[in-house]
């Protein structure tokens, strides 16, 4: 599926998102009549998701030369020895780049303000690892 | 926070990463895809991935998650704002067999025929209920902190009530089940199941099976209840849309109409489930349990012993694939419960406790299993593979039910924990 | 026999036997009651029982034992005939609510809404099969009942009540041309699991990618119902009390299990072709037992090692009764990955997992199962199970009889590497195409 | 539930039984047309989902004997749990209040739901009744 079809899905049309817009549209079509018995009205069950507030992206860095790039893991099992790969290849390929390993405290949903102080203090990028 | 980031993503998890940054405002992030699993996979096979293709994208892996950390920012990826995703009319027009196909496309069904929700018959169900339609009921996600909670009013309860195929006289229950905010399609790709225990009057007021066939299709309220659960479950948070929301990679059957349980409490020696949790026996109560399944456990040793079977030793070994992660539901017949009495374990209390001190694992069979753990503290510098240790710490691990209808001296398994209960009550 | 008999039963039975004793033609019979249960009583409580009364007739048991044998036939008794059994007219006329509500009264449903079977939707259901609305299909009991016979019209019935669409009616037919219920009357609660193979599954957009077992695709969902609501319909199955005695019930016999393979995604030969099926036909394959439980909770798979999956499979199956199969569903991850650990073939794989599956003589004899159901056999001279019985307690012994006892099949969204297995045995495979 | 409501419920009535009649009574009425405050309106026919029950067999039951003084009986265990111990203690009752009366117990080979021919004939030369134990 691609993204355009995904948010429509969700509800978000592309051009919605682009107009931020905080209006919602109503974008369920009535679902057409055809031949046999009587209508009826019959109500949408759905409940009422929140709000979401477009977050832009942080700005990028013009290059990675001597940056360091955290690596952080959400606990997965393979997402460790992935990272420690991925570790391996700046190390062969961009070797300027200083890489740090981190595995992200908590559950996989959980935030880790220590962890997001820490990468702000002293990182300028971050790869997280997500999947197994 | 301010640094640059890029998400690396296993490719199972397209369809949910593209969304859920969505939802949390960030439509357009930019995300590198990783082939799937790599757990498992050789250290030389995920190289091999690194230096390989983004298998969404095309381009070389790490090329696109250098360039996705540089390249500057498009105007849209700056955007700030607020957006409401639409849900759709408040209601629709069409012949019955239209209406039906439409909730069933639409991904407003568990794909099985509703009672299509009229005014008419949602005015039925509400009244069902003292309180008012627009009464905020609760929040729901399809994994708390993974997904954002959606709302609902006691009237969209209602219409998900009159689609199960629910009379207005189980709406108290389905309310108090909607109020807890718990999903029965938990977002996890373990394909976790969710139990209700029903305690108090209000199980014989409905006619509720905990007789013969309690758990399978034999009753209009346990049945329909259990499958409003997954109807809400789907409709007022979002949930159950399979790759986004839902991410079990096998499922499960019972996540149809959940496991309803309402205790057998006549039959029962043992004190009833809720007034075990503080409430009057007179106090209608729905209790919570989520966890891996249940399964039936006539086929443990210790079953067939003579003449008398030993029920416990049967539930323990019953429990040796269980995870640690959760605890152990027992579902006992009433002749079970009356014959452990028999052996002497007068309350649940002595139960639990004989099995807490006597399911046990070596040290080094918990390391093999993924969702057990080792105890922690001090204990834990101590530990040797071959120890054997009790499998969970403490006797609130189990939970004992007791149900069914006294064909045969039968016990059935859940790895699954106790979650809350709440009032029905409340809601009537 | 030409002797006279008088059955003693519990009276957790009552209804059970009294129906039943007429089904097989002896309306009348002389039935003594005892209390229930008498499994887990000591030797004096069931002499308490002996001596004291019929629970049922209030009568003191024995002496209604020795009257039932010597109390000469009533003319009622002694009567022979033929009788049928009404099952009520055609059709019923009434507004959709009403006859919704009357379909649940009546037992017809799984007491969940159904689409009202109209002879206009279920013409419609009719003209997907070639076969003619009258043509017999099969024969169904929901145990040891004379069975029900059943029509394709009949069929067709219960398929627009699930919400079936008529391009899945050919699968119904095949599922109930197999005579198997998925109701069973047995005081277990036993589960049914099906297995669709060919390219049936994708025309019919059958769901084996994330949550193939769960209520996310309307092929399974309802092909799934369709099995239940005609086992009660056509097999005269599930009435509680009487033709279903599961104690505790099973959530699992709403919809029961639908697993089409993911074919294209697994590394070894679909089912179907190993059951001598060609690749391009469409089946349908039975399997019944307990239940099915996930796999990723057993031994083999901790976060910081490799899976090891054909021991946690191993693992998994200690609290598997031998009486009934293993009936493994590999997620396509999992299928993978144990070819990547050299079981090139699923026959590979089930001789390790028959070797190394195995228990003490001693555990054995402690279960339920051997002693219900193979003792019996053993008595019989019946192997393994004769052999068995008379080895040492601590010898080891396989887990399960045979090597055939084991079945897999790939099935999953591939969003993790874990199986799940069904403590299940397999029955029979059916043609779909033959029901087109 | 007594027998009578039993046998209904299996579309058998009493009155049908006694007369050994072949002819089906149209035992389920047509659902009532009530109130049509259903919002589906009109009405519609629906078919009757039921497949087609076997014609039942009746069966005489076997004669009786005048007494069981000086006959055989067998006490036929169909091997669910519990069944051996009670029909041991039928066997006691016998011994202590009918001496005269012979019990000969067995366990019925084979699985509770298939036929045991070999009992049945060894039943049938040696014995002149049967008490068989069914549940548990």
């Amino acid at each position: 599926m691609n993204r355009r079809n995904l948010l429509s899905l969700l509800g978000m049309s592309p051009v919605l998102l682009a107009g931020a817009t905080a209006e919602a549209k109503t974008k369920a079509k009535k679902a057409v009549a055809s031949a046999g018995g009587a209508k009826l009205e019959v109500l949408n069950p759905r409940g009422m998701p929140p709000p979401i507030t477009l977050i832009p992206m942080a700005p990028r860095l013009s290059s990675l030369d001597g940056k360091t790039i955290f690596l952080v893991s959400d606990g997965f099992p393979g997402a460790d020895r992935f990272l420690a790969e991925v570790g391996d290849w700046f190390q062969k390929n961009m070797p300027s780049v200083h890489t740090e390993y981190r595995l992200k405290a908590g559950g996989f949903a959980d935030d880790d303000p220590k962890l997001n102080a820490e990468v702000k203090a002293k990182g300028n990028a971050v790869i997280m690892a997500i999947g197994h | 926070m301010g640094i640059p980031a890029v998400p690396m993503v296993t490719i199972a998890f397209k369809d949910l990463a593209k969304t859920n940054c969505a939802k949390r405002g960030m439509p357009l992030q930019r995300i590198a895809f990783t082939p799937h699993p790599v757990w498992g996979k050789t250290d030389e096979q995920m190289y091999a991935y690194l230096e390989g293709n983004d298998p969404v994208s095309g381009k070389n892996l790490m090329k696109e998650v250098v360039d996705n950390l540089t390249r500057p920012l498009t105007a849209d990826e700056s955007k700030t704002g607020v957006v409401t995703p639409p849900v759709g009319a408040p209601t629709f027009i069409d012949t019955s067999d239209n209406l039906q196909q439409y909730f069933l496309d639409n991904g407003m069904t568990d794909f099985m025929p509703i009672i299509l929700p009229t005014q008419e018959k949602v005015d039925a169900m509400l009244k069902g209920t003292s309180h008012k339609p627009d009464e905020v009921v609760g929040k729901m996600t399809p994994a708390r902190g993974a997904f954002p909670e959606w709302s609902y009013t006691v009237k969209q309860v209602a219409v998900n009530a009159v689609m199960a195929g629910a009379t207005p006289d189980y709406f108290p229950t389905i309310l108090a089940i909607a109020s807890t905010g718990i999903s029965a399609l938990f977002s996890s790709t373990n394909s976790l199941v969710s139990a209700a225990v029903i305690n108090g009057p209000i199980r014989d007021k409905l006619q509720m099976n905990y007789g013969i066939g309690a758990m399978g299709p034999f009753n209009q309220p346990n049945a329909t209840i259990g499958r409003a659960w997954t109807l809400i479950s789907k409709n007022l948070d979002g949930g159950g849309i399979a790759g986004e929301t839902y991410m079990g990679s096998q499922g499960s059957v019972i996540n149809y109409n959940n496991l309803i349980i309402p205790e057998n409490e006549k039959d029962s020696p043992w004190t009833p489930f809720h007034v075990q949790k503080g409430f009057k026996a007179t106090d209608n109560v729905i209790s919570f349990f989520f966890g891996f399944s249940i399964s039936q456990g006539q086929g443990a040793k210790g079953l067939g012993m003579r003449p008398v079977p030993h029920f416990h030793e049967a539930m323990s070994a019953n429990f040796a694939p269980f995870a640690s992660l959760f605890g152990a539901m027992v579902v006992c017949d009433p002749l079970v419960a009356n014959g452990l009495g028999d052996l002497g374990y007068k309350t649940k209390e002595q139960l639990a406790d004989w099995l807490q001190k006597n399911t046990t694992v070596t040290v080094k069979d918990v390391k093999t299993m993924l969702f057990s753990g080792l105890p922690r503290g001090p204990q834990a510098a101590n530990l040797t593979d071959d120890m054997v240790i009790p499998k969970w710490p403490k006797t609130d691990a189990f939970n004992f039910i007791v149900c069914g209808g006294q064909t045969n001296p039968y016990h059935q398994v859940a790895n699954m924990s106790y979650r809350l209960s709440v009032s029905i009550d409340k809601w009537v | 026999m030409g002797i006279p008999s008088v059955p003693v039963i519990t009276k957790a039975f009552k209804n059970l036997v009294v129906l039943n004793a007429a089904k097989r033609g002896m309306p009348h019979e002389r039935i003594t009651f005892t209390p229930h249960p008498v499994w887990g009583k000591t030797p004096d409580e069931l002499r308490a029982y002996v001596n004291g009364p019929d629970p049922v007739s209030g009568k003191p048991m024995m002496k209604e034992i020795v009257a039932s044998l010597t109390t000469p036939l009533t003319d009622d008794e002694k009567k022979t005939g033929m009788v049928s059994v009404s099952i009520g007219p055609p059709t019923f006329t009434d507004t959709l609510d009403n006859l919704q509500e009357f379909y649940m009264n009546n037992g017809y449903t799984d007491f969940m809404p159904i689409i009202v079977p109209t002879e206009e939707k279920v013409e419609t259901m009719l003209k997907a099969t070639s076969h003619h609305p009258d043509e017999m299909v099969g024969k169904m009991a929901a145990g040891a009942y004379p069975p029900w016979s059943y029509n394709v019209r009949q069929v067709a019935a219960s398929a627009v009540m699930a919400g079936a669409r008529p391009e899945y009616f050919p699968i119904i037919l095949a599922i109930a041309s197999s005579g198997i219920a998925s109701l069973f009357s047995s005081t277990n609660s036993f589960a049914f699991a099906m297995v669709i193979n060919g390219p049936i599954r994708d025309k019919l957009e059958f769901n084996y990618g994330i949550g193939a077992l769960g209520p996310f695709a309307q092929a399974n969902a309802t092909i799934g119902r369709a099995w239940t609501i005609l086992s009660k319909n056509l097999g005269n199955g599930g009435i509680p009390g009487d033709t279903y005695l599961g104690s505790l019930g099973n959530n699992l016999n709403y919809n029961n299990v639908v697993i089409a393979e993911d074919e294209a995604n697994s590394p070894w030969p679909p089912f179907h072709v190993q059951r001598g099926f060609k690749p391009e036909e469409n089946v349908v394959s039975i399997f019944r037992g307990l239940g099915v439980v996930p796999g990723q909770v057993a031994r083999g798979s901790s976060v910081n090692q490799n899976p090891e999956f054909d021991h946690q499979l191993s693992d998994l199956f200690s609290t598997f009764t031998g009486f009934f199969g293993a009936l493994i569903i590999a997620d396509p991850l999992v299928a993978r990955r144990l070819k990547e650990q050299g079981y090139d073939t699923k026959e590979q794989l089930i001789q390790w997992l028959y070797k190394n599956t195995t228990q003490t003589v001693k555990d054995y004899k402690s279960r339920n199962y051997a002693y219900l159901f193979d003792y019996p056999r053993a008595l019989q001279g019946v192997e393994p199970y004769a052999t068995w019985y008379k080895l040492p307690d601590d010898t080891v012994i396989p887990h399960f009889p045979r090597a055939s006892d084991f079945n897999i099949v790939v099935a999953g969204g591939q969003t993790n590497a874990y199986p799940q297995a069904g403590n299940l045995s397999y029955g029979v495979s059916v043609s779909i195409d033959k029901w087109m | 539930m007594n027998r009578r409501k039993l046998l209904s419920l299996l579309g058998m009535s009493p009155v049908l039984l006694t007369k050994a009649s072949a002819k089906a009574e149209s035992l389920p009425k047509n659902a009532e047309a009530e109130s049509d405050t259903g919002s589906a309106g009109g009405k519609v026919t629906a078919v009757n989902p039921k497949g087609t029950p076997p014609a039942i067999k009746l069966i005489p039951m076997a004669p009786r004997l005048d007494s069981l003084d000086g006959k055989t009986v067998y006490l036929v265990d169909t091997g669910f749990h519990g069944s051996d111990t009670l029909l041991e203690q039928i066997q006691i009752w016998f011994k202590e209040n009918m001496p005269d009366v012979k019990t000969v117990f067995r366990r019925k080979a084979g699985p509770y739901a298939q036929d045991d021919p070999a009992l049945w004939k060894e039943i049938k030369e040696k014995g002149n009744a049967v008490i068989m134990a069914v549940g548990h």
